[in-house]
């Protein structure tokens, strides 16, 4: 690990460990914004690592920006932080400056692009986008847009959307924005193709719920085996049962697991955002956020089920955002389609990335 | 292997009525918007109208005497009524208690008083009991329990307190467990008795337990100097714990051990059936395979105990298999459809889903969890 | 249990524990045929039960010929004993009495029907029948038909027939049966519909793979117990290790499960041969048979995996046999395809056998 | 949590041309008729001719000092060869244990005579180890091993079995762990050596035992009053659990732990894409994931282990995830097709699913079980 990595984490470690606290996940359930944490968050550079300076990054590579965000997932962050840097990294790949303050991107790709009309100065505007992280507290949304001059990435301002509330199963805010005939003056807007943007946001969430999710496994893992650690039954501490020690081992073998496919994610990311090993990634990653939470509730038992514990902001997370940017269905179903194109007896290469006699496999 | 058989129950044609004559019931309670279907409504769908009209309709302590409010009908025309709410996630948690167990219990243990008071006010759907066995800090070691009571003028004092106790909060009675004399480490099941403890008395506090979902269903409840009148004990002295335990086959078995989540299954089948997916309804198949295997067995073990057969290590069988059952279904639905759980959300399938993912974890822990039921398994079928 | 069934049983288990040994098994495997077995339950009357007397057969109920039949699934019984009871439901369900001597039927429902053309006081045969249990030792073979007169159920000796050994996993002979212009003089033939007759076989194929697995997998569950009593590992009897206990509970549920399922299968089957019970049976056990064996032969370890031990007299063959007469795939899709004309909210009628309002539902 | 941290590997760009190498060579050997495609070729695959080509083209001792005749390339390269030999299913059993344990075994505690002398044998495929560590009666409690050696002029004198050697009946050596002094009861592993043991030495006897299957890979082997010279000692008198011990990780995260059926895998595969079932393919996908995870954890710890790096509690988890994939492939394949699984086939599917089924059991059983596995994974992360 670079020292410059090292550096960023501890302080991004810090700042979760001060503001992502068990109270402010709670409150934020109910409905408070995690102020103090964001504020701090972007005081300390940290929602621009990953974009270089010149387009108002503060530097560091997507490495080191995912390395934060798998943290976040550690802490319950209750903050779009996955989408602030989801909208940066398609930004900074047209060569755009980010945008400053609480972004957020539409949470699942169900969104038809927003009709804008040129009205004098302005825009009128026109769409709706479903399960949207935080945008009640967001100030920016970026969506697919379309005006007669053809599609756009599109930056709106929140203020006059009207916003339904809604919240996923772990009470993340995911809300719906409505835009009806809104009158914008001012509104960013680059041209960009329609497909390939919502391809792109929908790779880019896969692999923020990736990581965001390895670093709720993390958390799990740690919860349980302090748990086993410190509670006793029938005299002695309850980790020397074979059948916990056998639900540990489990456990253990699916934070690997999660580990190992969110690092080779984000590996392939930086060279391919349409890499096969996102779907390998959230495929495993999803199979193991159910299998932890099943363990982990089964070890700590009726305590690990209420309220009053931390061990829900993991597990009702992961249940969240394994549903979110595709099912291990919908990823399957996207290799079974480069599948479909492969020779004979050429799985090999597509596990290994080498083809026989280096001709071409239909699958990248 | 003898521990392990179970016999063939063939369902008497009179049930056939019965359960149209439930389903007719339930569908316009529906249609009248006084209930809502939920997943693992014995746990989470409390309504005092809805135990009012199972009461006043036979429906609860069916198979009891007559002159105890009961309906003196069979074990298989109970299961039948309490399969088919289940089924259709009736709100069902009130009294679902006091008519599997404390019915059960007082018949067996209860002071002719006892009876005449308590029995007929439970059959009307009126009276509710929650359970009062586990204790903080004990989990699966039940023996551990410490909640005891000391023998005053013409009753008794008890002090401790109890968790995990569901429907604490609507209940108007408790049997707690408790130590009626001090602990012997050498022996940790003797000297226990069954207490009816009035959840209004004073010295009784009841604070909630919200659960991960927000939803109140378990309490704690604290016994601080609650006078418990002798004629309150249920049995005999010292005789609470090997009472305490032969309720847990009836609790094991049931259909409540298999059907918490089916109300998900049949919206899934539903919208499978819509979509004509044959894949997905390959899954159903095999789920249907399942229950019915489940099912047959459950109503085999009903059997057993109608007949006094001793089914305790089949019974935590069931458990064992039937909740994990449960907890497959939204595991294989999950996959099988386009759906955003959430609690919230319009539609059935969605709500289902949720409500199935996050009640989850508690069918594998709740009425003994997976680890010590296999354990009995175990140590049952080793010593055959 | 009636005093005549009981009876009946332990004569059965008389013999099958005589004659039914780990060396007539194993001897059965390299090609011997076990006959003192046969014989026995021949000169028992064992191989007519659940057939009236006026056909020839000895009396007693389906039940009991299936209780039998779960016996020999629990012995391993090397011989085509399911194929002469299918034999006996066929014939006697026509009014025919039953076929003397070794009997077989076609072990897969891949048949085409054999031809048959008078030719002067005989018959010319041609046909194929593959995977045959036992071709190689019995005597008569029966099959679907075809003649210029319809469809018969027909009655093959194969003496003349050429026959290509083949076997199971487990070692069970499933040979090919080839009648390449064959001329036989006598050869017993009934009228029959050809769809139902095919139905009937596989049905009824099924459930005797159902019941000769739930025996086998008794079978196992004895000797897992037997061994964790025996064994010992680190100073003491494995039985006391957790992981071990949980091993035998699961093992116990699949046995208790595979058993209620042959039961009730077996009870449908009386009242309605194409019953849908069929099917979830053989499901259920299927599922069965592999979660036992692999449970097992964890719990066996590598004893278990010998040739010396006889745990694999069993294993082996709940993994052919479930293979035979339907996977629980090829089991779904009959289930799906009754599925596929449900109205709405009626699987439940389809559980309980009840359906709302007396009105008749899809499936049967 | 650092134990469970794996590094990522990139694959240089050189082991593609390594890997087309070798590609070419086995399509000629399968088109020659030479070697055939197996489940599980790394027990059941033995070719002395094809050990010897292996050898002679630098792929056995890959790693090894070139003195020794080893090729000096990096573990990633033999790993590389590795796994393209188990992907097909080539028979590579004659030389593997000699290539993955013996060699490294012996680089790290063999004297100079031993090196010299063995090393360049195994690596030009004509030298097979086999390893003699299970006991009868011992079972996953490998400490309670009783073979013994007593000190003699100029040697040692062996007695006592082991069992379950795989290739013992092919191999010339086995490292056999033996107590050089009499057990002490309160420390089980003291007092063990590893002894180089000639399998064709007066005193040994080597007896079958056959598997289920029928067939033949697993032996006994007796030593009776078997001579072994002192110079046969290997690393320090005593020290031979902590030796024997230390192969381990090697044995358990290699990718022999996770593609024992990946020819079947591939075959399922063709068969699904030739049918265009798209749902079958689906499940193709969700095992293509757990394979690339599992792959990729494996990789790490090759580099990890390169790399002096302790990877026990790893490597262990890496056996049992993989090897349950390994045993999941045929459950998962003979639900998605129609087929026969017969070892006589000659539809390859059929084949390979036979083998499959028939040796899985033993892929959650050989170098640790997964309830040991288990042990020590648990303990290794609760003792963070």
């Amino acid at each position: 690990m670079s020292e410059m990595k090292e550096m960023i984490l501890e302080s991004a470690a810090k700042i979760f460990e001060k503001y992502s606290t068990k109270e402010v996940v709670n409150d934020a359930e109910k409905g408070q914004w995690a102020a103090e944490l964001w504020e701090n968050l972007e005081a300390y550079g940290m929602l621009g690592v990953g974009v270089p300076e010149e387009l108002g990054g503060s530097g560091g590579d997507l490495d080191d920006a995912l390395s934060i965000l798998q943290m976040a997932g550690k802490y319950s962050a209750p903050i779009p932080l996955a989408e602030t840097f989801i909208a940066n990294w398609l930004l900074s790949d047209l060569g755009e400056s980010i945008i400053e303050g609480i972004v957020t991107i539409p949470g699942q790709n169900s969104s038809e692009p927003f009709q804008l009309q040129k009205s004098g100065q302005g825009w009128i505007i026109n769409g709706k986008a479903k399960y949207v992280p935080w945008a009640r507290n967001a100030e920016k949304l970026l969506v697919p847009g379309e005006s007669i001059d053809g599609t756009v990435l599109l930056v709106l301002p929140l203020e006059k959307a009207e916003i339904k509330p809604g919240k996923n199963m772990a009470g993340e805010a995911r809300d719906e924005v409505i835009f009806d005939q809104v009158y914008i003056e001012e509104c960013k807007t680059v041209s960009v193709d329609y497909s390939a943007l919502t391809k792109k946001l929908y790779y880019a969430g896969a692999l923020t719920r990736s990581v965001l999710m390895a670093g709720a496994i993390e958390r799990v893992l740690d919860v349980t085996i302090n748990h086993t650690n410190e509670r006793s039954q029938f005299g002695r501490p309850i980790h020397r049962f074979q059948a916990i020690q056998h639900h540990l081992a489990a456990l253990a073998g699916e934070t690997a697991g999660a580990g190992i496919a969110a690092k080779y994610a984000v590996d392939a990311f930086g060279t391919n955002p349409f890499s096969k090993e996102l779907a390998y990634a959230k495929i495993r990653i999803n199979e193991a956020a159910g299998k932890v939470n099943t363990i982990a509730h089964q070890v700590l038992a009726a305590i690990g089920f209420t309220y009053e514990h931390t061990l829900h902001h993991s597990t009702r997370r992961l249940w969240s955002w394994r549903e979110e940017f595709g099912t291990e269905s919908d990823w399957e179903q996207v290799i079974t389609e480069e599948l479909l194109k492969l020779e004979k007896n050429e799985l090999w290469s597509v596990i290994t990335g080498v083809v026989n006699h280096a001709k071409k496999v239909g699958i990248q | 292997m003898k521990t392990l058989e179970i016999p063939v129950v063939k369902l008497p044609k009179e049930t056939e009525e019965l359960r149209r004559e439930i389903r007719q019931f339930l569908k316009e309670e529906i249609e009248n918007g006084l209930i809502e279907t939920k997943c693992d409504c014995w746990l989470s769908g409390f309504s005092e109208d809805f135990s009012r009209k199972m009461g006043a309709r036979g429906w609860i302590g069916m198979t009891w005497p007559k002159k105890y409010g009961g309906g003196e009908r069979s074990s298989v025309e109970r299961y039948v009524v309490t399969e088919e709410m289940l089924a259709a996630g009736a709100p069902v948690s009130g009294h679902w208690i006091a008519d599997r167990q404390t019915g059960p219990l007082l018949l067996k243990y209860g002071t002719g008083e006892q009876k005449q008071f308590f029995l007929p006010r439970i059959a009307k759907g009126e009276c509710y009991f929650a359970i009062g066995l586990s204790e903080p800090n004990a989990g699966s070691d039940l023996a551990a329990l410490q909640a005891r009571a000391v023998k005053v003028d013409k009753g008794w004092i008890l002090n401790g307190s109890k968790i995990w106790t569901s429907g604490a909060h609507h209940a108007h009675y408790s049997i707690v467990l408790c130590r009626t004399t001090p602990m012997d480490p050498n022996n940790r099941h003797a000297g226990m008795s069954q207490l009816i403890v009035d959840l209004n008395a004073p010295g009784v506090t009841i604070r909630p337990i919200h659960l991960m979902t927000g939803e109140h269903h378990f309490n704690e409840v604290f016994f601080e100097d609650v006078f418990v009148p002798d004629g309150m004990v249920v049995g005999t002295l010292g005789n609470g714990w090997a009472q305490g335990m032969a309720e847990l086959a009836y609790e094991r078995s049931g259909p409540e051990r298999i059907l918490s989540t089916f109300p998900l299954l049949n919206e899934l089948t539903n919208v499978l059936i819509e979509k004509g997916d044959t894949k997905g309804l390959n899954k159903v198949s095999r789920l249907i395979s399942r229950l019915w295997t489940l099912r047959n067995m459950s109503l085999g073990i009903a059997r057993l105990l109608e007949e006094g057969v001793p089914s305790n290590i089949i019974a935590s069988l069931v458990k064992d298999m039937g909740t994990q059952f449960e907890q497959e279904i939204p595991e294989i639905t999950r996959l099988l459809v386009s759906a955003i759980p959430s609690t919230d959300s319009e539609n059935r399938l969605e709500r289902f889903l949720a409500q199935s993912i996050l009640q989850s974890p508690g069918f594998t822990l709740r009425g003994g969890t997976t680890e010590i039921l296999r354990g009995i398994v175990a140590k049952g079928v080793i010593n055959q």
